[in-house]
C-alpha cells in the first residue's frame, strides 16, 4: 500500500486539537515528535497489565515485563542492523548516551594531554559540551570540521583535523539546524587510517530514514526516543560490541553489577553493564512500539514523503519575499528540518506570530549556538517535517510568514 | 490574541528605541544573556542615574522594554527607580492578574499583555534584571525584586 | 474520610488481574509500584494533547508542556518540605542522582587521597558502587557502618567512623531488604561537627511517609518515581540551593548552559544545570500527579495502614514453621517491606510457589548482597506492601508458604 | 502448572545430589555467579573427563541440574559430552518448543518444563555454563554453544 498522510494523521490524536483557534500546524518534529495511538496504547497496557521491575524476579508479572523490554531492545537492534540485542543499550535521552561515551571511552581510551577529539561546528550542544569536558578532565584537545556557506560539512581539511593524534570523532549524521545530511563515508575511513574511533549523532536522522550501523562502520550511534513517535525519558547507545565489553561502566548501582562486596564490586557485560538501576522500562517497550508503527510504514517511504514536503516547502519559503534560508538549498542529502530568517523581524517575533495561527515552529539557538555563530545571527526559525507533515501546512507557515511581515512591516 | 501582546506602544518602541546606544563614561555595567533564545543585553549607569544607555540583540520585546526602561528610569531618583523598578517586575509576573498604574509605569504598561504569555516574560524582564546588575555595580540597590528564571 | 483500602484499589487497574489463575497478590511494592488510573491519566493527556519540548519555544504546546513540567517540580518540592522548586533535579532514577551527587559533589570536594566517604552495609548496590567508583577515581577511601543482628544501623563507631577526614556520608533512609528506618539525626550531628556533608537514599523512604528535607536537615536526598505510583523513567535529586549552585555539571548538553562556543561554555543556574538534553517530560507530569495522588491520601494515613499490614505480617509470617525474619521483628521504626528464609528451600525456590499461586514477592539479593553476605545467606525471600496492601493478601502468602513447604517437605 | 516446573525427577536430584563435594585432583576448574539471584557453582574436571565434581549455593533448579550433568557427563567421551551439552542448552532456550531425547538426555529431559520459565533457565543453565568454561580450562572444547544471557 502506498504511503498515505491523511491515513496516517488519523492515528495521532493530538492532530484533533486547534491552537489559538487555528487547527494545530505542528512543524516542530525536530525538536520532539507527535505520538501515534499504537505507541501510547502499548505503554499504558504495560502500565496497566504487565507492570513489574525488570531481570530482578521470577514472578510472572516480572517476568513480562523483562520480556516486553527485551523483546523492544531486541526490534529496535534489528530497526538500525545492529549485530546483536546486546549493543543496544537503553538511556535516557541521546544526551545521556554521548555523555556515557564520553565518560567510558574516555576512560577507555586513557586520553592524555596531546591527544584529539574531533567534532563539528555544525554540532547540537549535546554532541559539543560533553566533549569540551572530556577534554578539561583528561587535557586532550577538542577540534572541529567548519560548517561550508552552504551549510555542508567543510570536509577539507579532513586529513590535518583526523591526524595520528585523534582518539574519537563524534559528528552528526544530520544537522538538527542546517538539515545537512553527513555520510561519514570518507570520516569514516579517514578515521580507520588513524586508528580513531567515530561516533555518529544519529538523534535527527535514525527517526527519518533507514539507518544501518554496519553499513555505516561507525563504532557508536545516539539516537532518543521522542523525536521519533515513542516518549520522552528514552535514548538508545549502540556501540560495537567489542568495544562496549572492553569499556569501564558509567553510571553505577543496581543491575550493572556481576558480584558485590563493600570492598570490591566485578561488572556485568554489556548491555547490563550500561543500565544501571531501574531503566525507562515502559518508555523502552513504547520506544519498541514507535519502532514497529515506523518500520510498518516503511523507513523508505517515510524518507521519500519528507523529500517531497521539503523540496515544496524550500520553493515555498524561498518565495516568501525577505525570507533567507540557512543550509542546503535543494533536497539533496538534505532532511526535513529548514531554519531561515525573516528580514528585520527577530525569531521570537516570527514564532510568536505563527504561533498565533496555531502554527508551531521553534525559534532560538536550536541548542547549536555554534551554527548561529557560523552565520552571524544571534537566532533562527525554524520548521522541521515528519510522515505527518503535509503541504497544506507548508501553506499555512507560507501563509503567517505574510502575517509576519504585515505585523513587523 | 497577538494585539495584547504586540501592542502599538510596544512597536514602535521597537522601530524607534530611545536611548539607544552605548556610552563611554559609566560606573556600572552589566550584560545578560537569556539561554533559550541567545537574546543579549548590555546596560550601562552612571551612579547618580543620570544616563542610562544600552544595546542589545533580541526580539521586539526585550528591544522595546529597554527603550521603556530608559524612559521610565533614566534622571530618576533612587526611590522612584526603586518604585517603577518593582512595579515593572510584579507586573511581568503577575500571569495578567494585576491592572497597571500608568502613572507609575507609563509607556510600561503596554507590557501588562506579555504577562499572558510566560514564553516572552523572560524577554520583557531581561533590560530590567541587567539594569539592576549594572545599578548594583554602581552602589546603587534597586530593592530585593523577587529572583527571575532563565 | 478515613482510609479505605478497598476503594484504593478499585485505582489500581492491575489488581482485575490474574496470575496464574489466582487474583493477583502484589507483594513486591519496594521493587516497582503499581499504578493508579489518575497518574496514568494525566500522562496521556499529557502525550495526546500537549506535548511539546519543554524551555525552548514560544509556541503554546510547548508553553502548556513547560508549565506541566515546571508545575510538576513546584508539587514535588512542596511535597518533600524543599525551600525552592529549582531544589528539585529530575533525573531518570534514583540511581542517577546518586551518581550525579557522587560525580558532581565528588568534584566539587576535589576528593584525594586521604579523604573519606561513609555509607553503610545495609546499602542497594545504587547506594554503593557509585561510591566505590567515586573512590577509584579519587584514591579517597571507602567506609561503612556495620548492621547489628536485629537489623539496625550500627551506630556504635560513629564518632570513629565519621571523623575529621570524612567529606560525605550517605546512607539509606529505610533499608530495601530489612525494612530498617534509619534516623539520620545523630549522624547529621556528627556530620555536622566535622564538617561533611549528608546525603540520604531516600528511595523507599518518600514513597512511604512523610519525609520533610528540612527536617531532616541533609544536604541531598535521592528518590525514584516508580517506587512511588509514578512512572519508570524519573528519579529527583534534591539538594541545598546553596550546594547546587556551586557544583558542577554532571550529564551536559542543551538546556544546561548559559552560553555556548566552540572553546568554551558557561552553565546554567540549578535546575536546569543538571538537567542535560530532553528530560523524562511526561514521566516528570506523571510523578507530579502521583505526588498529588498520594497527597489527596495523605501520606500519614499511608504510613499508619502499612504499619498495620506490617505488624500483621509480622505475626503471620512468625507463625509459620522455619521461616526465619530478617530485619526488626516489632513494626517499631520499620517500614512494610519483610525479608525472610524458609528453613531448607533457596528462596527462588519459595518465590516460585507463591507466583503458582498469584504471589508476587522478590527473591535474590534485592540489589544489596552485602545485607544478605551479613547474615550469611546467599538470597533472600522479600514481601513488601503499600497502600493498596491488604490482610487477604498478607493471608495468601502465609498460605503459599504451607505449600512451599509441603512441595520441599 | 508448578507441576511442569518441579518434576519429581527434578525434587529427587535436588534432594539427593549425585556426585557433589570438590575433590582436589583436577584440571580446570570454572566459578559461574547469577547475579541476579546470587547463586554459584564451582565446576572441577579431569582432562579426561573421568571426574566431574561441584560445589554451590542455589535453588532446586541449579542443584539438580548440576546432579544431572555429572550423571550424564562424568566419564564420557568428548563427542558424547558434546552431543548432550549442546542438546541440553537447546532444550532450555527452546522456550518449550523442542521435544527432548531421553536417550541423549536422560534425567535431564525432566527440565523440559523449566525452558517455559524464562526466569529459570539461567538457573538451569548455571552449571552448564561452569562445566564448559571449566572443561575449555583442562583443555576441552565442548562446542559452541550460544551465548546464554545472565
Ligand atoms: C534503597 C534503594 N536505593 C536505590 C534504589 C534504586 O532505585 P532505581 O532503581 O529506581 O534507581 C532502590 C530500588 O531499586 C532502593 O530500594
Ligand atoms: C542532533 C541532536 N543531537 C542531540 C540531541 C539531544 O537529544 P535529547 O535532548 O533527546 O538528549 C538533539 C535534540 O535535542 C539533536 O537534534
Amino acid at each position: 500500500m502506498s504511503f498515505d498522510v491523511a491515513r496516517v494523521r488519523k492515528d495521532f490524536p493530538i492532530f484533533e486539537r486547534e491552537v489559538n483557534g487555528h487547527p494545530l500546524v505542528y512543524l516542530d518534529s525536530a525538536n520532539t515528535s507527535q505520538k501515534p495511538v499504537q505507541v501510547l496504547d502499548v505503554m499504558r497496557a504495560h502500565q496497566e497489565r504487565h507492570n513489574g521491575n525488570v531481570s530482578r524476579s521470577v514472578h510472572t508479572l516480572g517476568t513480562e515485563s523483562t520480556e516486553m523490554y527485551e523483546g523492544a531492545r531486541a526490534r529496535i537492534a534489528s530497526f538500525i542492523g545492529a549485530g546483536s540485542p546486546d549493543e543496544v543499550i537503553f538511556t535516557k535521552n541521546s544526551t545521556e548516551a554521548i555523555n556515557l561515551v564520553a565518560h567510558s571511552a574516555g576512560q577507555f581510551l586513557a586520553l592524555k594531554e596531546g591527544d584529539e577529539i574531533v567534532i563539528s561546528e555544525m554540532e547540537h550542544h549535546s554532541n559539543l559540551v560533553p566533549w569540551q569536558l572530556l577534554c578539561e578532565r583528561t587535557g586532550a584537545t577538542l577540534r572541529w570540521f567548519g560548517i561550508t556557506d552552504e551549510g555542508r560539512l567543510d570536509e577539507s581539511q579532513l586529513d590535518e583535523l583526523v591526524n595520528e593524534r585523534t582518539k574519537l570523532v563524534s559528528v552528526a549524521h544530520m544537522s538538527n539546524v542546517l538539515g545537512t545530511i553527513n555520510d561519514p563515508a570518507r570520516l569514516v575511513e579517514r578515521a580507520r587510517q588513524v586508528g580513531a574511533l567515530v561516533m555518529l549523532d544519529a538523534s535527527q536522522s535514525v527517526p527519518h530514514f533507514a539507518v544501518d550501523v554496519r553499513a555505516l562502520g561507525v563504532d557508536f550511534i545516539a539516537f532518543t526516543g521522542h523525536k521519533m513517535l515513542g516518549p520522552t525519558g528514552i535514548g538508545v547507545l549502540w556501540g560495537r560490541f567489542g568495544l562496549l565489553s572492553e569499556m569501564p561502566p558509567f553510571l553505577a548501582g543496581g543491575s550493572m553489577i556481576e558480584t558485590v562486596t563493600m570492598g570490591k564490586t566485578t561488572y556485568a557485560p554489556p548491555p547490563a553493564r550500561f543500565e544501571a538501576g531501574t531503566p525507562p522500562i515502559t518508555e523502552a517497550i513504547g520506544l519498541g512500539a514507535a519502532v514497529d508503527y515506523l518500520t510498518g510504514i516503511g523507513m523508505d517511504e517515510i524518507h521519500r514523503h519528507e523529500q517531497e514536503i521539503t523540496a515544496y516547502a524550500l520553493e515555498q519559503l524561498a518565495a516568501v519575499p525577505g525570507v533567507r534560508i540557512y543550509g542546503p538549498a535543494s533536497p539533496v542529502s538534505r532532511g526535513g528540518t529548514v531554519s531561515f530568517g525573516v528580514d528585520g523581524v527577530h525569531p521570537h517575533d516570527v514564532g510568536q506570530v505563527l504561533d498565533a495561527l496555531g502554527v508551531e515552529v521553534r525559534v532560538g539557538h536550536h541548542c547549536a549556538r555554534p551554527v548561529c555563530q557560523r552565520f552571524s545571527v544571534p537566532a533562527m526559525t525554524r520548521a522541521s517535517f515528519y510522515l505527518y507533515t503535509t503541504t497544506e501546512e507548508i501553506d499555512a507557515l507560507a501563509r503567517g510568514l505574510d502575517q509576519v511581515r504585515k505585523v513587523f512591516g | 490574541m497577538l494585539d495584547g501582546l504586540y501592542q502599538e506602544i510596544i512597536l514602535d518602541h521597537y522601530k524607534h528605541p530611545h536611548g539607544r546606544g552605548l556610552r563611554e563614561q559609566f560606573d556600572g555595567e552589566a550584560h545578560h544573556v537569556n539561554p533559550t533564545c541567545g537574546d543579549e543585553i548590555t546596560v550601562r549607569v552612571n551612579a547618580d542615574m543620570s544616563d542610562i544607555s544600552y544595546d542589545g540583540l533580541g526580539c521586539s520585546i526585550s528591544q522595546a522594554s529597554a527603550s521603556v526602561l530608559h524612559e521610565l528610569l533614566e534622571g530618576k531618583d533612587s526611590a522612584t527607580i526603586a518604585e517603577v523598578h518593582r512595579a515593572f517586575v510584579e507586573l511581568m509576573q503577575s500571569r495578567g492578574a494585576v491592572e497597571p498604574d500608568e502613572d507609575v509605569l507609563g509607556d510600561g504598561i503596554a507590557f501588562a499583555g506579555v504577562a499572558k504569555f510566560p514564553a516572552r516574560v523572560k524577554c520583557a524582564l531581561l533590560p530590567w534584571m541587567a539594569f539592576k546588575d549594572a545599578a548594583a555595580r554602581a552602589g546603587v540597590e534597586v530593592g530585593a525584586s523577587p529572583e527571575v528564571k532563565a
